[in-house]
């Protein structure tokens, strides 16, 4: 990376289907904009997310990983987004004491409706990573990119 | 730098032909076009997709073709699902000839041959048996016992009947395990079929199959007055390396990349049983 | 106490109760003690050891030892009865097979910290109340018994055996101790410190697989660093990323069924503190979810097969105090 | 290796305006397993859709990637454009270029190397994609209701009305639930009695209804469309057949002193008995806790002087097996316990009662002939306190944190009933908020207060003292700021409501799932309300939430809509998309079924080839297709990985994953 | 002979180092010993010996192999194995010393595995004879002295002095750079010896007699009964085979980062459950069969191919790693009682 390029962090979205994806998909269709970064991948639940696909982004080079579900009560499965919810506190909890950075990795409800909040909490969470800088401490640095 | 014997050469196959439902031959060649290495019946080599893994196959084609290797593969794992996906032009990575292959020049010269496979256990005696027709006088009688599934599991069936049934000296006997129409053949399994033919015990055999088969036609055999020393086999089992080094294929003193894959069953009994 | 065990291990066999016995046989030395199965008193009366050194949990051979046809007496100290009570919670282990003998303990001891004490050669030990009379090639030596106690027995979280069919010597209570200090040491200090940390010990990981294959939690049919499909196979780490990648997972996977029996960090032969991990979920789960200790009871859902609408959200890790 | 065909839509200028589709179409065709890569501008039209069929044939496709808009979209367009091409509709990806590419983003090279990523992952999923059939289930067209309640009854006869046939299960010797002990309805002051027991001899006399009274679900096997329910019949000591009805044994028994719970204790009854005249099944039951016969063998009155010769000592328990395709539970509510709310000496003076007590009081078929008198001294009360919110709306342990709803309502009903039948009785209400939204209620509750002249005192009770013969009520008005001081005749405490105590119980045999006040929980609090999240589990009534009664017939009828919805067909079609457990890795540990909010797991023992030829037996997960919907919580509980999610394996969201960060 | 101060370490270290790379053992921060690169304040262990072998050095756990660039089609092999540089390594024991040339049968034979080649090559050997062998040890029932080691420089060392001798050309080559060594005779060498040779002969194992070993009765050991018994608490984990300094067991493996493919090899155990499966299962399916290969290939299978030397070099280090204590020399003991 040259010294005038500006980092462009990897950034992998993980997006329930039943709000979030469509909370995506609306803030698209309202035209907002938020960076190229982030690539969503959508899951079924948020309790579908394993610890083990976030990690296997950091180590293939993602540099954030942000989980998106129902709020808490509407989960199209009921039940769903708060086993979700428990699983990545403690998680995120482990990363944390391991001495990751904790901006890394985020979890936030959006709704179906919530197309603005989408976008913003996109924004803000590139920006975030942007500061943080590259992924260096849960890097394989086979899969770093020269 | 040094070549390392663990770092392969680039083949392509040039040729795929589907021989049963499950088993594929696949025909492949050096980058440069010529064959990749020189080889004896019975050795095998390792051809891997990078990403996916390396495995050891019997080469089924005869040393005495002078422009390529085949091997016939059956689909049963990782690499060879991938392997049955590939299309022609499709690049390998290929390593060889590994073991020792069968002793068609010295303990096989000049003795009447019989040779008896199961299913895709055909592909190394497919090898020897076109290495011995190419060098038809160097050998007595010849003697075929193939067995399959079904008539659309014979692996080569094509070859079998246009070739090695048609040559003079060699008898083919086929049999498939359950009655099929448009079969006339014999039914039946291979260890019976070979009681049945009650072959003389002058010959030497070799015999290549799944394990089941192997245990009953060698119980057949020794009925018919067979001695161990008589019959050679060929071993299947994973590799990694095929150097001898890696040690997975260790059994007792033995590395069956090195040391095998060829056994005569005689000296299969000095060998704890863990094949 | 050897002596008690002993007798009943004979008792039990002598009088058809069970077929076989699971316990501890003696070794080349005084502490190389291995988990055996006994199935005659002769066995019993040449082989079976109880002493400082029977440290070795023996409730994951339950799963197998449970399955293999006839009764198996175990004796169970009380930590690993909470491992015993979480397989069995999970079915793994046939309880009607097993007949659980508990035995009070009052600490097992740490060959490691004795050689670490200067006894290099060691061989031979007399084990007093409060010391031990070390003998070794080259001299003789007494230390404070306190001093060379497993750190798992420096801050035991019970001397209760939760599940037994009979006792020897008397059950005694959880109780309180220090043993979450350092996990909470590391909490206080900077990320780039805990990084630091955590790389020095995880870097010195030879993937032996050890920490796994003890842990009665890791009982799985095939484990997913095993499996060519999990996504998550690999043998000998290559990469840094990989050390934390397993021990991470396999701290994730024992949350809520680990119970603390601190097996991982005695078999490590690279003396990683890999309880930390477990500890720092169970320090986690307690203060976030509620006290729960694995393994106490059969009753109480694990804290990650359960939840409350009221549950904290993730990002109070981000927001919660320290650095 | 699949044959994957890549097809990128332009949506018109939708995408092609910021991707560059070109450029996409040919770097996706450099992928590896690509075999064909294109780009149209409207593929969703007739002429994409067709191109995409062509090509499939031509090129021999085993996948499809389309990129295009969001597949909440179009998917369903493309997999059916695809299945009759030949392929499986789920060999099919959609990449989503347009609302999370095009749209959003106005550079077009930034645009078309995201499109690109979104490509290529959606690529390396179809890789591993596998062709899923949605299964399907009969339905056996009987549904059962549990619980005989107006809730019951009413979802029992709209579902018998459509045909199908309805069992109702109830616990008591009689259907007609909580109603049944109701005197007058708001806000119409309408007569319980009048409108309900008609509907109870309709679902009586009709044949599609079959009515299990004192009856008990015993255990619950089985899915959606296809339950397998055991249900207890307890013994009631009567024939049910042979019984006339004619009351004849309750006059004759000589025991009696039988607290009767129809009038919540208020008066008695004998050991044998019909709850009330109205009672449907009208046959007696024995209370065998005081029948004198069955506890020492002598006596037999009643069974003398029956001439049906319907009494039966011997009768047992019986438990039969029955189908249904769906099962609809009314289990109903009651009211609290007061023994936590002595201040208000509930068990200290028999003139401090519930509402419901009070009801019945009022009641004409009551144990005080529908005249109101104070228990104690059977004297007219003539100050009355009513105390609201008992136990409702409570922020400790020791009432409920919900409001119960319906007190408001029944309290200005009993406060106006007062009024008027005993113009001389002075009525205090004391209320924390009085709460009236529903058609006429906030009216009514007007008219309590302006055309009958109840006290209604905003302020809580703090204490009753039973002194003189007089409950001193202590209490406080908030918007006058004073404390009152009140010599009560009677005290009438609004008690909260919960579930029945048999709800929690029976919610664990049907797996279906309860919030922490043993309230069933709705499939969606906003848009399936009456569905329990566990496929087949319907709710009726207050089981679900406190509800009044037009709002309890509401959701009984929209329950049964429900259910007849269901029964219409003769077969379910499952979601494909489900867990699918590896045997061979199943360690048997149940922490998948423990996070299942379907129920769809279970566990069967099951033998497997050991190492040597031994064989072994393990206890592993099975899943029911036809239940499980597909949310995944159960593949991460697993952990060693043997559940996995057909349709989103962990392979290919991990495929994905290295695609997109690669 | 030569030899040094004590208090002169650092800076035969530190010319040493100035040279070729130089690895010494010292303590993690677990307090155990490791091989170390050394650079100023790497300070040399008090401890016997390293807990992992002298082997992580020439036959390290991980290792590049090569990379493959796959487009569409084809492919393309790219060289990039990890570069091998001149390295001496200091205080290698006896036991771990004798280790290389079981090694070697090994790599070198043919086909000669160039990787371990250029290492060797690389390498040069100084070891340190003990002076305080531990309970655990017993080179000595191989033929070992742990009193006077191999290698390319064999060091004694006493509260002094380190005392120096060249073996080989390439040790005397290093010597000769090495103007810090100055010239003594072996008397104070030869006491050392004398002494540590008193202490082997009271080693516990010192009794242990493997010289009745026959590998012509390889299928009886194979076949013994108390195989069952010895495996049955072992655990399958590999901590035995990756502290031993003869195991070379490997497996090859590809690691696709999305752009190439690296293969490397890393180490493997035999103990592993998954070391012989193959597509259709494995032809040693339980805990037994696995057991019974790794000590039979020590005690049976390498004799057999070699002459009769052991495939172990009892350095003890098994006896002291194995979570449950299960080792090579319990597994000796019982096979030769059950086997006459």
């Amino acid at each position: 990376m040259s010294v005038n390029e500006q980092f462009q962090p990897t950034i992998v979205a993980f997006c329930c289907n039943w709000c979030s994806y469509a909370g995506a998909d609306l803030s698209g269709t309202n035209r907002l904009q938020y960076p190229a970064n982030v690539k969503i991948i959508r899951i079924p639940c948020s309790c579908r997310l394993n610890p083990m696909f976030i990690l296997r982004a950091f180590q293939k080079g993602a540099d954030g990983v942000i989980l998106c579900g129902c709020h808490p009560g509407d989960c199209h499965y009921t039940t769903g987004n708060y086993y979700a919810r428990r699983r990545m506190t403690l998680l995120f909890s482990m990363l944390d004491f391991m001495g990751i950075e904790r901006g890394r990795t985020r979890v936030e409800w959006v709704s179906a409706a919530e197309g603005a909040k989408f976008a913003a909490t996109m924004n803000e969470f590139v920006d975030t990573i942007t500061k943080l800088g590259p992924n260096r401490r849960l890097e394989d640095l086979r899969c770093r990119k020269e | 730098m040094r070549q390392d014997p663990l770092i392969p050469m680039l083949g392509e196959v040039t040729m795929i032909r589907t021989d049963t439902p499950d088993v594929k031959t696949f025909r492949v060649i050096g980058v440069d076009g010529k064959k990749p290495f020189v080889h004896i019946p019975g050795q095998c080599a390792m051809l891997s997709i990078p990403g996916v893994g390396e495995a050891l196959f019997s080469i089924t084609s005869s040393p005495t073709e002078e422009d390529y290797v085949d091997f016939s593969i059956k689909k049963c794992g990782c690499v060879t699902q991938w392997l049955h996906a590939m299309e022609v032009g499709q690049q390998v990575t290929i390593r060889g000839p590994y073991g020792n292959g069968f002793p068609v020049d010295t303990e096989l010269a000049g003795k009447d041959l019989l040779f008896i496979a199961g299913g895709i256990g055909l592909a190394p005696l497919h090898s020897v048996i076109n290495y011995c027709r190419h060098y038809r006088d160097r050998y007595g009688k010849i003697d075929i016992v193939y067995g399959s599934r079904s008539k659309d599991d014979l692996v080569d069936y094509p070859e079998i009947l246009e070739e090695w049934c048609k040559e003079d000296g060699i008898n083919v006997h086929l049999t498939i395990d359950n009655p099929q129409e448009g079969w006339d053949g014999h039914v039946g399994f291979v260890p019976n079929y070979v009681k049945e033919l009650a072959f003389d015990t002058s010959k030497t055999v070799l015999m290549c199959g799944p394990p089941i088969m192997i245990k009953f036609t060698l119980a057949g055999l020794q009925e018919l007055g067979f001695d161990k020393s008589q019959v050679y086999t060929t071993f299947e089992l994973k590799m990694k390396c095929a150097l001898g080094k890696c040690g997975r294929c260790n059994i007792g003193d033995k590395y069956v990349c090195k040391d095998g894959p060829v056994f005569r069953l005689d000296e299969m009994d000095e060998l704890p049983d863990e094949y | 106490m050897q002596k008690r065990i002993k007798e009943k291990a004979l008792e039990l066999l002598n009088t058809g109760v069970v077929d076989r016995v699971l316990g501890w046989k003696i070794g080349e030395f005084f502490y190389d003690l291995t988990p055996a199965v006994f199935e005659t008193a002769e066995e019993v009366e040449e082989n079976f050891v109880y002493s400082g050194f029977s440290g070795a949990n023996l409730s994951k051979y339950l799963i197998a030892q449970s399955r293999a046809g006839g009764k198996v007496a175990v004796f169970l100290k009380p930590c690993d009865s909470y491992s015993f009570q979480q397989l069995l919670k999970e079915h793994r282990i046939l309880r009607e097979n097993v007949y659980v003998v508990g035995i009070s303990c009052d600490g097992m001891l740490d060959i490691e910290k004795i050689r670490a004490a200067g006894c290099d050669g060691v061989i031979a030990v007399k084990e007093n109340v409060d010391s031990l009379e070390v003998e070794t090639l080259y001299d003789k030596k007494t230390l404070n018994r306190n001093d060379c106690l497993l750190e798992r027995c420096l801050v035991c979280k019970s001397k209760k055996v939760v599940v037994f069919d009979e006792m020897i010597g008397e059950n005694g209570e959880e109780q309180e101790t220090a043993r979450f200090e350092m996990v909470a040491k590391l909490e206080a200090m900077s990320p780039e410190d805990r990084f630091e940390f955590w790389r020095g010990e995880l870097s010195r990981c030879i993937r032996c697989n050890a920490c796994r294959n003890v842990c009665p939690a890791c009982s799985c049919e095939k484990c997913v660093f095993d499996n060519d499909k999990s996504g998550l196979r690999n043998k000998a780490a290559a990469d840094d990323f990989e050390e934390n990648l397993f021990h991470l997972i396999r701290a994730f996977h024992v949350a809520g069924r680990c119970t603390d029996c601190g097996e991982c960090s005695r078999v490590c032969p690279q003396n990683i503190p890999l309880h930390l991990l477990n500890r720092k979920y169970i320090k986690d789960i307690n203060e976030l979810y509620g006290e729960y200790q694995a393994g106490a009871d059969m009753e109480t859902k694990s804290p990650l097969t359960n939840f409350t609408f009221e549950d904290c959200e993730p990002s109070i890790i981000h927001e919660r105090g320290g650095v | 290796m699949q044959r994957i065909g890549v097809f990128v839509c332009w949506c018109g200028s939708n995408i092609a305006a910021t991707v560059d589709v070109e450029k996409v179409s040919q770097v996706l065709a450099q992928e590896p397993g690509v075999v064909f890569s294109t780009n149209y501008q409207y593929m969703c039209s007739q002429a994409g859709q067709e191109m995409i069929q062509q090509s499939i044939k031509e090129y021999g496709l085993t996948g499809v990637v389309v990129c295009s808009c969001s597949p909440r979209m179009h998917e369903t367009t493309f997999r059916k454009t695809c299945e009759k091409a030949g392929i499986n509709p789920h060999m099919v990806e959609i990449a989503n270029i347009r609302e999370q590419c095009s749209w959003i983003h106005k550079d077009k090279e930034v645009g078309t190397e995201k499109a690109i990523i979104l490509g290529r992952a959606a690529i390396a999923k179809v890789h591993l994609n596998t062709p899923l059939t949605a299964g399907t289930s009969p339905v056996v067209k009987r549904a059962l209701v549990i619980g005989g309640g107006i809730a019951g009854i009413q979802t029992a006869l709209d579902i018998a009305d459509a045909g199908f046939e309805v069992d109702i299960v109830e616990k008591q010797p009689t259907i007609g639930g909580k109603m049944t002990q109701i005197d007058k309805t708001f806000p119409t002051l309408d007569c319980a009695a009048c409108i309900l027991t008609p509907k109870m001899v309709d679902a009586a006399q009709n044949e599609k209804i079959h009515i299990y009274s004192y009856s008990e679900v015993e255990s619950v096997k089985g899915f959606v469309g296809n339950f397998n329910v055991t249900i207890k019949k307890k013994a009631r000591y009567v024939d049910e057949v042979k019984c006339t009805g004619c009351g004849l044994c309750t006059e004759k028994c000589p025991q009696k002193k039988v607290p009767n719970l129809f009038n919540l204790g208020l008066d008695n009854r004998r050991a044998i008995y019909i709850p009330f005249a109205q009672a449907v099944p009208k046959v007696a039951t024995i209370d065998a806790d005081y029948c004198t016969m069955l506890k020492s063998g002598k006596c037999g009155v009643c069974s003398k002087v029956c001439t049906a010769g319907a009494i039966n000592y011997q009768q047992k328990d019986e438990f039969f097996e029955q189908q249904y395709g769906a099962i609809v539970v009314a289990t109903g509510f009651n009211p609290i316990k007061l023994d936590k709310y002595d201040e208000f000496a509930y068990s200290q003076s028999p003139d401090v009662v519930t509402s419901l007590e009070f009801e019945r009081l009022m009641n004409a078929a009551g144990p005080t002939g529908g005249t109101l008198l104070r228990p104690s001294d059977g004297e007219h009360p003539h100050t009355i306190v009513f105390v609201q919110c008992v136990g409702s709306r409570c922020d400790d342990e020791k009432g409920k944190p919900y409001c119960s709803k319906i007190c408001c309502m029944y309290t200005a009903k009993h406060a106006m009933l007062c009024r008027e039948k005993y113009p001389d009785t002075d009525v205090y209400v004391f209320y924390i908020d009085v709460r009236t939204p529903g058609k006429n209620f906030d009216e009514f509750y007007r008219r309590a207060v302006e055309e009958y002249g109840v006290h209604y005192i905003k302020g809580m009770v703090g204490k009753v003292v039973p002194q003189d013969g007089k409950l001193k009520v202590q209490a406080s008005d908030l918007l006058g700021n004073r404390q009152l001081h009140i010599d009560a005749d009677m005290v009438v405490l609004a008690a909260a409501i919960e579930p029945d105590e048999t709800a929690r119980p029976l919610a664990t045999k049907l797996t279906a799932s309860m919030d922490t006040n043993d309230f069933f929980t709705e499939a969606h609090p906003k848009l399936r309300p009456v569905e329990s999240p566990t496929a087949g589990i319907f709710l009726s009534g207050a089981c679900q939430g406190p509800k009044d009664i037009p709002e309890t017939v509401a959701q009984a009828s929209a329950a049964a809509a429900k259910v007849i919805g269901l029964l219409c067909k003769d077969n379910l079609t499952c979601n494909p998309c489900t867990a699918e457990p590896n045997e061979l890795m199943c360690n048997g540990c149940s922490s998948c079924e423990k996070v299942c909010p379907y129920g769809a797991i279970t566990y069967v023992d099951k033998e497997f080839r050991g190492p040597n030829r031994t064989t072994l037996i393990r206890r592993v997960a099975q899943v029911n297709p036809a239940v499980c919907q597909g949310c995944g919580a159960c593949t991460v509980a697993c952990p060693s990985g043997a559940m996995d999610l057909k349709g989103f394996s962990n392979q290919q969201i991990m495929a994905e994953v290295d695609a997109i960060c690669r | 002979m030569k030899k040094i101060a004590r208090s002169e370490l650092n800076a035969l270290f530190a010319a040493i180092s100035a040279q070729k790379q130089l690895y010494i053992p010292a303590d993690t921060k677990a307090g155990q010993a490791q091989f170390t690169l050394w650079q100023d304040g790497i300070v040399l262990t008090d401890k016997l010996n390293t807990v992992r072998s002298a082997k992580d050095l020439f036959f390290p756990q991980v290792e590049q192999i090569v990379n493959f660039k796959v487009t569409g089609k084809t492919m393309e092999i790219i060289e990039n194995r990890d570069v091998s540089e001149p390295f001496v390594v200091f205080g290698v024991r006896a036991c771990d010393c004798r280790s290389f040339d079981i090694l070697d049968t090994v790599f070198l034979a043919d086909p000669v595995d160039t990787f371990y080649q250029t290492r060797r090559e690389n390498g040069l050997v100084i070891t340190m004879a003990c002076s305080r062998p531990e309970e655990t040890c017993f080179c000595g029932a191989f033929g070992i002295d742990a009193a006077n080691p191999a290698g390319d420089i064999t060091c004694w060392m006493d509260e002094n002095a380190l005392y120096w001798r060249a073996n080989t050309q390439k040790g005397e080559e290093l010597t000769a750079t090495l103007s810090i060594l100055v010239d003594c005779d072996n008397t104070a060498v030869a006491s050392m010896q004398e002494k540590t040779r008193e202490i082997l002969k009271k080693l516990p194992l010192n009794d242990l007699d493997l010289s009745n070993f026959d590998s012509k009765k390889l299928l009886e050991y194979f076949n013994a009964d108390v195989w069952t018994e010895l495996s049955e608490s072992c655990l399958g984990c590999g901590t035995c085979t990756f502290v031993c300094p003869t195991c070379q067991c490997y497996d090859v493996q590809d690691f696709d980062n999305g752009r190439e493919v690296r293969r490397f090899r890393c180490w493997d155990s035999c103990m592993y459950s998954d070391f012989t499966m193959m597509a259709h299962g494995t032809n040693r399916p339980t805990q037994k069969e696995r057991f019974r290969q790794r000590f039979m290939h020590k005690l049976v299978y390498y004799p057999s191919n070699n002459g009769g030397v052991f495939g172990c070099v009892g350095c003890g280090r098994c006896l002291q790693k194995c979570p449950i204590h299960m080792n090579i020399v319990k597994v000796a003991k019982k096979l030769k009682e059950a086997v006459k």
